[in-house]
């Protein structure tokens, strides 16, 4: 039934924009597709992100496109949002999402999760966090950890642009010693918090630390991720999304500043549980990865 | 003359049994028709240290709830209350009603003369008496203490019947009941003390029996009438 | 455009403040008063044959076939559409839409407003609009146009409309289209 | 464990037989129990087909929230878990409600206002859930005694607030909270309030219905927003967005929301006086010029200084207020007819009641308010107290 709530009745087509017959007719729905979902298709499918306030060339709005696009059955899946640059976005996201308060968003998710696994026994719905570090890392972590050590069957992405932006620019726990930001003025006086390391610690399944400079490599870990949390436990995606504004850059230097980050601070980390390697393994199989 | 209601306070230490107590003797005035109500006080209790609890029982609806304040009858369930101010309220009989009683367990006397001259003035009743050695001697544990003073208090009462009192003894461990741990872990070291639950119910209500037996009997040779009105029909 | 001044800026008072709330079951109510299901239903099909610019706005809950009801009311709401030559303008979603809306073809329940104002709507329906987002939509309609506003709902109603029916599901809506088409001929339209 | 699929047209996942809550309050015959508010709260939501509930320690609400703990364990309860704080736990139920579940939570004191933030993102995205609060005092310093400052933080939250006076309240009141809150007008978080201890822990006579019956299951599909569960329509859809002027819309958006917040709990009133019988009691004698308005165990002690002033000749009437959000303004109104003295008794230091009941009546009774007898920190109020606060205003100087 999920993919029903897309089709527009015949009685009110000719009134409807475009954009929505576009959504029920061109978009990547995973059930009428064979293959995998994929960020291939991104330019000739209907995307599931509307036009957003966020600023012009933000890596956080072109990565989220990516995680869209390798979600394994957007249909069927609910993401919650927290406060913060992306909650900008949320709202024309083609997906039922909840933003709810700031550093909540892993207790949420639990909750729906929980009760989604309740209400449809027999189907399979996947719920993800997608915040800011922040929300995950900041204001949130209890409720992020928590999270992991209740082996919660859902999958947490934290866009870490190492900032708070959406507030004017203040050091995070996320923001790298040294750099100077608001509330640090003289310079952050501890490093970065190793989140990804936390989260293997925390018990995640799948833990991965990487930039969203690669978009098939996002796409790649996204589903590998929900995948794990569908049927093994909790998995947690650290992808470096830079504030180009608060680092002053411009719109067209997000890209150059997350390859570099891909050499050096953000080099590719990832931790996979023996039970979920095996699990992607059997995906793998069956075609679905 | 007696009352359509009365309070009773039950200052003890934490492992006695009071609350348990308090809660026996609402379901056994419940059962003979009383209104009833019973509660703990409220807070942090730990063992040995202070911990106190309440009922009230009357032909009257009731709708007085929390600490008693004026209590009509109180209960002193370990000699400690006294000598080491173990107690919520000081002095113990603090707040006490005219032509009240009070129960101590205690092997010695532990009023002072002040003490007596309050007391005498108000026409409340003393009795004292080691109801944890009558336990012992009863039911072969110090664990029965609390039945020991529930017999005493029902005995002193005289509306409240031995059947009455049976029915709420088990109910109480017969039914299940929320406690806190430290309750549920002494229910599970008394059940194992007497191995099999009837066996301590029994012990239970010859414990409660003996003691109503002897304050009835004091009852009689102080002059202590009856406090509260007979239940309606 | 309305009149617009300090005190229209909020949507206050709101209809409970005044001491209206929705309807009890099997009745209606048009402005503050209670009245029977097919008084309501008359007057509601008076107002949009003779108002300038009567506007359907149909909401999720019919525009998509997510069940059958959804299908067969589908069906119904043209039909009320062509009876009482009302424009549909749909209200698709509720998203607060970025830059802005189009006000000739979409509705949006955060400046109901502004499709009100563009095409001079001066009554207008609600149908299949969920029941929270209607009353943000009519309370923001209430204050800011002169739209008389009409809520068919399929649960309790809304009394921040004119006129509210409630509990309306395909068998009240074909109810409805009778009606409709009587009032018309009694108008000589 | 149960599972959802086990429920057919009559009968609940756990095989009890579904029933309307007419019956479940008025009609199903009852027996006597004796127990205490924390049991009873198990017993009622025994009854009530309840899908989830998350846990966190606290006193005094921990039994209460032990015993859903069994209940989910026995297979009444669909989903249950501890959560990591308060704040966790009321945006886990948060999640269990927009997912479309019926939900009920316990909390007490400072774990009420370590959880503040979420209670108006609760009404704010009109999940109609049921928190049951067990109050007492809050910090600092610390304490553990029943007092109800608490409720005063709660009362702009946009939730419903009802009020139990004992634990017989309690056991009717949460059954009737899960109905009112789930209509879809109504449809916001309901608080059904108790003061901690007075009746979590105090042990009394109740009578209850069989629990071979439970309530008919929430659907929330009849809601005024959509669950968060992918099934309904439209596609497009974020619970709680942005609405703020800065990118889009309007101040009008978010001022509309908040009102819609409160004309909902407005909303609520029909359905509370029928399943309540009434929005107010009134016991004593009918035809006195002194009125104690209270609610809670407040009222219990102010009945029982009614029949203490009455043995002494002085006629009381004792008006309870049983739902403080919606307040019960007419209802208050026509019950002070005749009434010259208002006396306001409370668990706490600040006299919120009587705040409310002043700012209520102001410009349309012509009453004395006293916001008094007022104790806190989890004192008792005794009748002695009470008599002694009524005569210093009826009989100056005279006393007792």
């Amino acid at each position: 039934m999920a993919l029903d709530i897309y089709k527009v009745n015949p009685e009110f087509r000719d009134i409807m924009p475009k954009e929505i017959i576009d959504l029920e007719e061109n978009a990547t729905w995973a059930q009428n597709q064979e293959k995998p979902r994929g960020i291939k298709e991104l330019p000739e499918t209907k995307e599931l992100l509307e036009e957003h306030s966020l600023c012009a060339g933000c890596p956080e709005a072109a990565t989220l496109r990516y995680v869209l696009s390798a979600l394994p059955k957007p249909e069927e899946t609910v993401i919650v949002n927290s406060t913060g640059c992306t909650s900008l976005m949320f709202p024309h996201i083609a997906l039922h999402t909840v933003h709810s308060l700031f550093g909540n968003q892993n207790a949420v998710a639990s909750g729906i999760k929980r009760v989604l696994e309740w209400r449809f026994p027999d189907k399979q719905k996947d719920v993800v966090v997608l915040a800011g570090d922040g929300a995950t890392v900041d204001i949130g972590l209890d409720y992020t950890l928590q999270s992991f050590f209740r082996q919660e069957k859902i999958t947490t992405i934290c866009f870490d642009n190492e900032v708070y932006a959406n507030t004017g620019g203040q050091e995070s726990g996320m923001t790298a010693k040294g750099q100077v930001f608001k509330m640090a003025p003289t310079g952050k006086k501890f490093d970065k918090v190793p989140m990804w390391e936390l989260a293997k610690t925390s018990g995640c399944h799948y833990s991965v630390n990487m930039t969203g400079s690669a978009p098939k490599a996002v796409a790649k870990a996204v589903r590998e991720a929900i995948l794990v949390a569908r049927e093994i436990g909790p998995t947690y995606l650290n992808i470096y999304t830079p504030c180009i504004l608060e680092i002053g850059l411009s719109a067209n230097e997000g890209l150059g500043e997350m390859k570099a980050g891909d050499k050096h601070r953000f080099e590719f980390y990832k931790h996979v549980s023996p039970e979920a390697e095996e699990y992607l393994k059997k995906c793998k199989k069956e075609g679905i990865l | 003359m007696a009352k359509d209601s009365i309070k009773i306070r039950m200052p003890a230490l934490g492992g006695q049994g009071a609350v348990t107590a308090a809660h026996i003797a609402a379901t056994a005035a419940d059962t003979e028709g009383y209104y009833a109500v019973s509660n703990p006080f409220f807070g942090a209790e730990k063992r040995m240290a202070p911990s106190e609890s309440y009922a009230r029982i009357g032909t009257v609806p009731i709708y007085d709830r929390g600490e008693v304040i004026y209590p009509d009858i109180v209960m002193i369930y370990h000699p400690q209350v006294i000598t080491m101010g173990k107690s919520y309220t000081m002095p113990f009989y603090a707040g006490i009603k005219e032509n009240g009683l009070v129960i101590i367990n205690s092997d010695k006397d532990l009023l002072t003369a002040e003490d007596r001259k309050t007391l005498d003035d108000l026409n409340v009743k003393v009795l004292t008496r080691d109801f944890t050695q009558f336990a012992i001697e009863q039911a072969g544990t110090e664990l029965a203490t609390n039945m020991a003073m529930l017999g005493a208090l029902f005995g002193a009462l005289g509306t409240v019947s031995k059947p009455a009192i049976e029915e709420g003894i088990k109910d109480r461990f017969l039914k299940k009941y929320t406690a806190s741990g430290g309750t549920a872990t002494l229910d599970s070291v008394i059940e194992k003390k007497f191995k099999k639950k009837m066996d301590l119910i029994q012990k239970n209500l010859d414990t409660a029996s003996a003691a109503f037996d002897l304050t009835a009997e004091w009852c009689k040779e102080v002059g202590f009438e009856q406090m509260l009105e007979a239940p309606g029909k | 455009m309305a009149n617009q001044g300090p005190a229209y800026y909020s949507p206050y008072p709101t209809a409970t403040y005044e001491g209206n709330i929705t309807p009890p079951e099997g009745k209606a109510l048009l402005l503050e008063d209670v009245v029977d299901e097919e008084v309501a239903m008359r007057e509601c099909a008076r107002v949009m044959l003779t108002s300038e610019n009567a506007t359907i706005f149909p909401g999720p809950q019919v525009l998509y076939g997510w069940n059958e009801e959804a299908k067969k009311k589908a069906t119904l709401i043209k039909e009320i559409a062509e009876v009482l030559e009302a424009k549909m303008i749909p209200m698709y979603d509720y998203r607060p839409k970025y830059p802005k809306i189009d006000p000739e073809v979409e509705i949006n329940p955060n400046h109901p407003n502004l499709t009100i104002w563009h095409n001079n709507i001066k009554a207008a329906i609600f149908v299949g609009v969920h029941c929270h987002y209607a009353n943000v939509a009519l309370k923001i309609v209430r204050s800011e146009t002169d739209c008389y506003t009409i809520a068919i709902c399929g649960l309790s109603g809304h009394e921040d409309a004119m006129a509210t029916l409630r509990d309306q599901h395909t068998e009240e809506l074909a109810r409805f289209i009778e009606i409709a088409k009587e009032v018309k001929a009694e108008l000589g339209k | 464990m149960s599972k959802i699929t086990d429920m057919t047209k009559t009968h609940n996942w756990s095989g009890q037989k579904l029933v309307s809550i007419e019956h479940m309050l008025f009609e199903a015959p009852r027996t006597k129990h004796f127990m205490t508010g924390s049991e009873v709260l198990k017993e009622a939501v025994k009854r009530a087909t309840v899908d989830a509930s998350v846990s966190y320690p606290i006193t005094p609400q921990s039994e209460a929230a032990h015993l859903i703990g069994e209940l989910w364990a026995e297979g009444y309860v669909g989903v249950y878990f501890r959560g990591e704080n308060e704040f966790g736990v009321m945006s886990e139920v948060a999640g269990c409600s927009m997912a479309g579940a019926r939900t009920v939570t316990t909390t007490s004191g400072p774990g009420t206002l370590r959880a503040m933030e979420n209670f108006a993102m609760w009404s704010g995205t009109r999940a109609p859930m049921q928190l049951c609060l067990m109050a007492r005092g809050i910090n600092s310093p610390l304490s553990i005694q029943p007092d109800n400052l608490e409720v005063q933080y709660l009362l702009e939250t946009g939730c419903m607030i009802w009020y139990a006076e004992n634990v017989q309240e309690l056991f009717d009141m949460s059954l009737a909270a899960f109905t009112v809150a789930e209509q879809p007008d109504v449809h916001v978080p309901i608080i059904t309030a108790v003061d901690g201890f007075f009746v979590s822990h105090t042990r009394e006579a109740v009578e209850l219905p069989d629990d071979d019956i439970a309530l008919q299951p929430y659907n929330p599909y009849a809601a005024p927003l959509p669950p968060i569960d992918s099934e309904m329509p439209p596609g497009r859809f974020l619970r709680d967005p942005f609405v703020m002027k800065s990118n889009y819309i309007s101040y009008a958006t978010h001022a509309s929301w908040q009102w819609e917040i409160r004309s909902a709990v407005e909303r609520s009133k029909p359905y509370a006086r029928k399943l309540l019988n009434g929005l107010v009691h009134t016991s004593g004698n009918l035809d006195a010029e002194i009125a104690f308005v209270a609610c809670g165990t407040a009222s219990n002690q102010a009945k029982e200084g009614q029949r203490e002033l009455e043995k002494l000749g002085i006629k009381s009437k004792v008006i309870k207020l049983r739902t403080i959000r919606p307040f019960p303004e007419e209802e208050l109104i026509k019950e002070l007819d005749g009434i010259k003295h208002v006396f306001v008794p409370e668990f706490n230091v600040v006299g919120w009641l009587a705040n409310e009941v002043k700012a209520k009546l102001y410009g349309k009774v012509d009453v004395n308010i006293h916001a008094g007898p007022k104790v806190a920190g989890g004192m008792s109020l005794p009748a002695e107290a009470i008599i002694q606060e009524v005569m210093e205003v009826v009989n100056p100087g005279k006393g007792a």
